[in-house]
């Protein structure tokens, strides 16, 4: 999340898209409430009329898997409108915040060009072969002048700027497309852009919610891209009430993905090294982004500093200059490989992984195509897994069409502590690091994970200081302290806010972080969380902010609660906060000012507020762009980083029930495919499907189909599907019927509802039903998981597997 | 705390019973039995939590006995929730201990085994550290084909965990990185 | 004192069920659902409803109802199925010991260890709220339905905490408060929402039954919403409390005195006693 | 004494009124103590809605079982209740003045069951039934909100008939000076010849016409 959930009450108009929060996250809806009844307009936009479109006052049904055609038409709306209505929009934001006046190479070509792809592609429209399944970005890159700062026109009229390449790249996409490709009548998608475009105005605000509708597609970092690209058009980014907030669905999702259990980055999203990176210095050049722009900030540059201090809190007095501070005890992955859950299992699946350590999590449900990920586990040696309760992962063997005489893996299933059976932090969606505590206790030996971390930690520094082993000196030269008997929780917190290593004492700042080895910080992200006890001594911790509890709104009362928990960065609640106020340092929004700056205060002025995004002075008075994290300091419409464009382009998912009503490339040029025999396709698998969650299940169910006041409330799983689809296959509500994908099959009930309606998109009718995806074979409740439907396909940019469109049919028992 | 509800009930009836066969057999009207109040018998609660859940970070208030958990609701200072909870939030108390179907003990399946077995944890961590170690050295790439320095296993595999705390996620990512593990997943991927 | 209410604002529940989860949570109806073979007793019925109706361990559940008028647009209308806690209440005037009874803050407690398990609240219910499980030989039955959070022991309102359901509202669609001030609230949101559009808007329980201490804000009439249009203490349920037991009083009265005086005329007159 | 005594009531019928009776007793007490509010404490934790339903079903088979065992007895009793003529009426007419003052001018001779008892008797068998079928449909429990509530009250309305005819049924073999014998009739099975020429002359005329004792 950009801003946070108290923030959206904030808002003018909220758009729920790609998201549910009704019921998804129904206790944060709250925020929602109240923004309505300041006034604000609730836009939904589903496939499914939910309950969230219950409470909306306006619901757009949209054919899953088609955001970027309806975004791009709503742009396209916006960028029109600017031409009749300027005053109504703000550009100054548009031209001074944005890269809307920077210059394109003018080799760059669009899909209005070439006929779906952008320029630079190796292979041809619909290629099959992975290794051409990519583009080459030379032509996507900014002019620029001699001393390598990128060419702005801030006319915004020149052919090549990034302004006029959207223009004409959206142009395509009119309501009458938009209708054809989403199957949102026509009416209906004016309503929605005429009611968030209202939000374009200075002192407006509109917010984007998204979830898991969004990213779980074949091209999900585009559909982001493109709310992000309609947000900074209305210049929505930045502000209260505003911003593009992924609403989290783990209570810890963004806190691990801070820590970066992922394996492309390490904590605090720093890249992890490759096997070219031969010293420190090679490596933080291919990693440390560069601008030769003075007025860019580009925060980044700091990188060496914060690999260094993350090096110093692993190896300690073991990470020196001379050895590039342990650098080399890290793995290296090799150079363009992919390692993510896909692949992982795909590896698996070869016999390439032998043992498996699973923490809480139990892909035996939530992983795509769970069919073959559960068989792929028949394969490995071991597997731990460690949980409240017996999860399909950790009973694999037990499935039912297991052959369990002939699995030899060796299982470990180590019974843990729930969360208030322990201490620690978890990070919500807002960013915000909130500390929990031990009340009660476990059952029987359960444990936390904390400790039985530290216990096979401690038992393979003694194994490999005992026997050795290939490099085992990346084991016995951590520096594992935290503790002879169960490790301290509060140690661990402090090492990743990190030391002063000279004075010993916690940091205070990531500002000060150093590069020379004479600071830690496990996370440079969350340095200024747990500071010395006189720097935060109210706390009911002292010194660890997370804990904090005071009530105070903050500044300008606009809900920051700027004291309650930490924050990060820096317990900044709001962020890209230099965005929210106009040259001068003055709020776009006087109502609801995030920052301000203040010339009377202090002896030259000074920024009033949230956390102000880089310090410095407004840019009036000579002080940097106000997108610090990124390189040029300029957030950006055209993103040249992207695998499969820098324009948002619509494609049909892998599998589609129609051709691409844009162009003849029918899906993303770009994403990977690994198993092209298992491609359904519309002659034999007609219908769209989607999987999705509801407000009384949780995620893979490991948790609430253990839990029987839950379980009665939602206690089967269903499909939802339309009453003319019903008609069609005589189904009667209620029965159980068979859905059917390439990959597999789920026996489900049939809800017949009149919240699906097959889509009319431009004369031609599609079916679209929804599978609940939480049941698995374990547990109290036990039923046939949606994932055995999906597919093992994954966005191009972060290989995020396709959940939400895919095709199926669906047929009576 | 250990006031027994029925044994209440029970002296206060008959009290009230005998007064009404004496003295108010006439009345039209019954006397009403109304409950007579007594304290709270569970606490509202006092450790604050947050919800495992969704990322929403709602506040919670659990209320617990000699270590075992009597009631949890939300917690009313919470900015994000101020007290609120849905239906996953307000059934927390079944996560406790006391759901019959928490993990309690460490289970073993050997290999092509039909059953779990109950193990000790030394015995558990001892054999996990042994096989992580066997699994790990069979595999280890510490140069690659180029000859680059590369220290890495692909032949073991992590996943999770957005269900932990953030100190638990951050020593299992130093653990797994100093074991050379690249195949290093969770949650957000999904 | 002030009496107390409930306001529960339908176009604002977003039907998460909290509401229906935390009533079992505070109320301690927690048993353990009863299993066939590790599956739940309960099925998906084609709906999100669930279960299926209220029960003795189900004081409060969320109502469903997709409503599309021809032509119009299509609405989700979430209702609170649970006692109404009436002011003219069908089951107070049939408990046969007044072990439902009016709260002094005007809603209908209840006290189950007096209850005797004789269902007549059950049938006097305009809403159907009440239920018992009974022993089909024995007869043995408590009957069950929301206290207001009342039970012994779990008396939040003795303890100033608004009822479990209130509290863990998410959207504040369930509000607790004094009555004439929800009232008042209550009428200015209906003028808001007919503002809005929805020409229906309407509060009800305002004056139904005496009042309700249960009311709600609609945004169309009660029966799109399951609800009766104007709930009615039956015939029945007032000819028990008003004729059926006054007549018996009566009969068995007016039979003791003739007999009284019988015997008292008869004596003095002198009757023989009948010879053997 | 035993000389000019004449069976009126043989023992199965004897044994039957008393089981009946007692049943009754139970019943109604159990039964008040819902329609009593003031009572209604004695029903917490429902003894009495099961000792109800324990004697429900003796209430109700014992007269099954008599029935079964001696139909021809059912018959003859049915119709003794369904019999009705003149002389009924002039009972009618007759019976205060000869309850309140002993004078039994216009008394017509009565058989085996005077008028008022054949009344009783009637209302037993009527009531009987009522209160075994709506009984029975309560106990069931799975009749609609409005039907349960009719049978409740059918089940009270019977209550009030029969408890109020109950107190005069008990008052007058108890404490009626007039009406003594009837209560030996039914302890002993046995009245005297006077008893018998004076409250049941047609029966006694009957039973000595055909075999100069009874039977």
């Amino acid at each position: 999340m950009t801003n946070h959930w108290n923030d959206i009450a904030n808002s003018d108009c909220v758009m729920a898209i790609g998201s549910n929060p009704a019921e998804n996250h129904p206790a944060a809806f709250g925020h929602i409430t109240i923004a309505q009844d300041r006034g604000a307009k609730l836009i939904s936009i589903d496939p499914r009329f939910t309950r969230t479109s219950a409470k909306a006052d306006v619901y757009a049904p949209l054919r899953s898997g088609t955001d970027i055609a309806f975004i791009n038409g709503m742009i396209k709306y916006v960028l029109d409108d600017i031409d009749n209505n300027p005053d109504n929009y703000n550009m100054t934001y548009i031209t001074e915040y944005t890269n809307a006046p920077y210059l394109v190479n003018p080799d760059y070509k669009g899909p209005a060009d070439l006929e779906g792809l952008f320029s630079g592609y190796a292979g041809v429209s619909n290629e099959a072969e992975n290794s051409k399944r990519k583009y080459n970005k030379s032509t996507w890159q900014y002019q620029k002048d001699a001393t390598g700062v990128p060419i702005r026109d801030m006319t915004l009229q020149d052919p090549n700027c990034v302004f006029q390449l959207m223009k004409k790249h959206v142009a395509r996409y009119t309501p009458e497309k938009v209708n054809a490709v989403c199957g949102t009548p026509v009416a209906t998608f004016l309503e929605v852009c005429h009611t968030f475009a209202a939000t374009g105005q200075k002192g407006k605000s509109g917010t984007i919610l998204y979830a898991m509708g969004t990213t779980q597609h074949t091209y999900g970092t585009q559909n982001i891209r493109s709310y992000c690209l309609l947000q900074l058009l209305l210049a929505n980014i930045g502000i209260a009430g505003g911003g593009i907030n992924a609403m989290r669905g783990e209570s810890n999702v963004q806190g691990s993905t801070d820590h970066c259990l992922l394996f492309h980055i390490l904590p605090g999203y720093l890249k992890v090294p490759v096997d070219a990176d031969a010293t420190l210095a090679d490596y933080l050049k291919r990693i440390t982004p560069t601008s030769s722009d003075p007025l860019s900030l580009n925060w980044w540059k700091n990188t060496n500093k914060y690999v260094v201090s993350l090096l110093k809190a692993w190896y300690g007095d073991n990470a020196t200059k001379d050895n590039d501070f342990g650098l080399h005890y890290l793995p290296k992955m090799e150079s363009g490989k992919d390692y993510s859950h896909i692949s992982l299992f795909e590896a698996m699946n070869d016999g390439i992984i032998k043992g498996l350590m699973c923490w809480g999590q139990n892909p035996a449900v939530g992983g795509p195509n769970s069919n073959q990920e559960r068989a792929a586990m028949d394969k490995l040696d071991w597997m731990v897994v460690t949980d409240l309760w017996k999860t399909e992962t950790a009973e694999f063997w037990k499935r039912p069409d297991a052959d369990t005489a002939n699995i030899n893996t060796e299982v470990f299933l180590l019974p843990a502590k729930n969360s208030w059976e322990k201490e620690g932090s978890v990070t919500n969606s807002s960013r915000w690091m909130q500390w929990r505590y031990k009340a009660s206790d476990g059952p029987g030996e359960a444990e936390d994970d904390l400790w039985m971390t530290d216990q096979l930690a401690k038992r393979l520094m003694k194994l490999y200081a005992e026997e050795g082993g290939p490099s085992a000196e990346s084991i016995t030269k951590m520096d594992w302290n935290y503790g002879a008997g169960h490790p301290d929780v509060h140690a661990v917190a402090k090492e990743i806010n990190g030391y002063d290593l000279t004075t010993g004492k916690l940091m205070n700042s990531f500002a000060n972080l150093t590069a020379d080895g004479s600071t830690s910080s496990g996370n440079w992200l969350y340095c200024n969380s747990y500071v010395e006890p006189e720097a935060e001594p109210d706390a009911p911790i002292p010194g660890n902010r997370s804990s904090r509890r005071s009530l105070e709104d903050g500044p300008f009362n606009i809900g920051l609660y700027s004291r309650w928990a930490w924050c990060w960065p820096v317990n900044r609640r709001i962020i890209y906060n230099r965005a929210a106020v106009d040259l001068d340092g003055n709020p776009w929004d006087e109502e609801h000012p995030v920052v301000k700056w203040n010339p009377a205060a202090g002896t030259s002025g000074a920024w009033q507020g949230d956390v102000i995004d880089g310090g410095g002075l407004p840019m009036n008075q000579g002080g940097h762009y106000p997108f610090i994290m990124k390189s040029d300091g300029h957030s950006s419409l055209f993103g040249a980083g992207m695998a499969e464009g820098p324009l948002p382009e619509h494609y049909e998912p892998w599998e589609t029930p129609v051709d691409n009503a844009m162009s003849n490339q029918t899906s993303n040029p770009a994403f990977k495919i690994w198993h092209p025999n298992e491609h359904g396709t519309s002659d034999k698998y007609p219908i769209v499907c989607s999987t999705y969650r509801v407000c009384e299940q949780w995620q893979g169910g490991q948790m609430t189909r253990n839990m029987p006041w839950v379980i009665e409330a939602q206690p089967e799983a269903f499909v939802e599907m339309s009453e003319e689809l019903a008609a069609e296959k005589n189904i009667a509500n209620g029965e159980k019927v068979i859905v059917e994908s390439a990959r597999g099959k789920v026996n489900v009930v049939a809800l017949v509802t009149k919240r699906y309606k097959p889509f009319q998109m431009n004369g031609k009718s599609v079916h679209q039903v929804g599978v609940v995806w939480h049941w698995g074979y374990t547990g109290l409740s036990t039923g046939d998981s949606a994932n055995l439907l999906t597919p093992h396909v994954g966005d191009a940019n972060t290989m995020i597997p396709e959940y939400k469109a895919f095709l199926v049919d669906v047929k009576k028992v | 705390m250990s006031l027994n509800r029925r044994d209440f009930i029970k002296a206060s009836g008959a009290t009230v019973g005998g007064a009404l066969l004496l003295g108010a057999m006439g009345e039209s009207v019954a006397l009403a039995s109304p409950i007579k109040p007594i304290p709270l018998k569970k606490q509202i609660g006092e450790t604050t939590t947050i919800c495992p859940y969704d990322g929403s970070g709602c506040g919670f208030l659990v209320a617990a006995e000699n270590g075992k958990v009597v009631n949890i609701e939300g917690d009313p200072e919470h900015p994000v929730n101020r007290g609120a909870a849905c239906a996953k939030g307000a059934s927390l108390r079944q996560l406790s201990a006391d759901n019959p179907w928490r993990l309690s003990k460490v289970l073993y399946r050997a290999p092509a085994g039909n059953e779990w077995e109950e193990k000790e944890w030394d015995w558990a961590l001892d054999k996990i550290a042994r096989n992580i170690k066997t699994t790990r050295d069979a595999s280890f790439i510490e140069t690659d084909g180029k000859g680059n320095v590369v220290n890495r296993t692909e032949a073991i595999a992590n996943l999770g965990g957005s269900a932990l705390d953030n100190e638990e996620c951050y020593l299992i990512c130093k653990l797994n990185r100093a074991l050379g593990v690249v195949y290093l997943e969770h949650h957000a991927r999904l | 004192m002030a009496e107390k209410a409930i306001l529960y604002d339908a176009t604002k529940c977003t039907a998460c069920r909290g509401c229906q989860v935390a009533c079992k949570q505070w109320n301690e109806n927690d048993e353990f659902i009863p299993t066939i073979q590790n599956g739940v007793n309960s099925t998906n019925r084609g709906s999100y409803e669930n279960p299926i109706d209220l029960s003795p361990q189900t004081w409060l559940k969320m109502r469903f109802t997709e409503v599309e008028p021809s032509g119009g647009k299509l609405r989700w209308l979430f209702t609170r199925q649970a006692c109404m806690h009436c002011t003219d209440a069908g089951c107070v005037r049939v408990c046969p010991n007044g072990s439902l009874y009016h709260h002094e803050l005007g809603f209908v407690a209840y006290n189950k260890d007096t209850c005797t398990g004789c269902g007549y609240c059950i049938d006097a219910c305009p809403f159907s709220v009440p239920r018992y499980t009974r022993n089909i030989i024995t007869g043995f039955a408590k009957m069950d339905k929301c206290t207001f959070c009342t039970s012994q022991g779990l008396d939040r309102i003795a303890e100033g905490i608004e009822p479990a359901c209130v509290k863990t509202c998410p959207p504040k669609a369930l509000r607790y408060g004094n009555r004439n001030d929800l009232v008042a609230e209550a009428k200015s949101r209906v003028q808001v929402l007919k503002l809005k559009g929805y020409s229906g808007a309407n509060l009800y329980g305002e004056n139904e039954l005496g009042g309700l201490h249960v009311m709600y804000i609609l945004e169309d009439s009660p029966d799109v919403y399951g609800l009766p249009v104007d709930p009615q203490i039956s015939g029945l349920t007032a000819a028990w409390q008003n004729v059926v037991q006054p007549v018996g009083w009566a009969a068995g009265g007016l039979m003791v005195a003739v007999l009284g005086l019988n015997w008292l005329v008869a004596r003095r007159a002198g009757v023989n006693k009948e010879t053997k | 004494m035993t000389i000019n005594k004449v069976e009126k009531y043989r023992k199965p019928i004897r044994i039957l009124h008393w089981t009946h009776a007692f049943s009754f007793v139970i019943l109604f007490l159990t039964g008040l103590v819902l329609f009593i509010p003031a009572l209604g404490f004695l029903a917490e934790d429902g003894w009495t809605r099961f000792a109800h339903r324990i004697v429900a079903v003796i209430f109700v088979v014992a007269p099954v079982i008599y029935s079964i065992l001696d139909p021809s007895a059912l018959v003859r009793g049915l119709k003794q209740a369904f019999s009705w003529d003149k002389d009924d009426l002039s009972w009618v007419k007759a019976a205060p003045r000869y309850y309140f003052t002993g004078n039994e001018k216009g008394m017509p001779p009565q058989g085996a069951m005077n008028t008022g008892q054949k009344a009783w008797w009637l209302i037993v068998i009527i009531f009987g039934v009522m209160f075994a079928i709506t009984g029975m449909m309560m106990w069931k429990g799975t009749a609609s909100a409005s039907i349960s509530q009719w049978l409740v009250l059918i089940h009270d309305i019977s209550l009030i008939v029969t408890g109020t005819m109950f107190l005069l049924h008990i008052y007058l073999v108890i404490f009626h000076p007039k009406m003594k014998g009837s209560w030996d009739a039914m302890a002993s099975g046995k009245i005297s010849v006077e008893y018998a020429k004076a409250h049941h002359g047609k029966w006694y005329n009957e039973i000595t016409k055909g075999k100069g004792k009874g039977s």
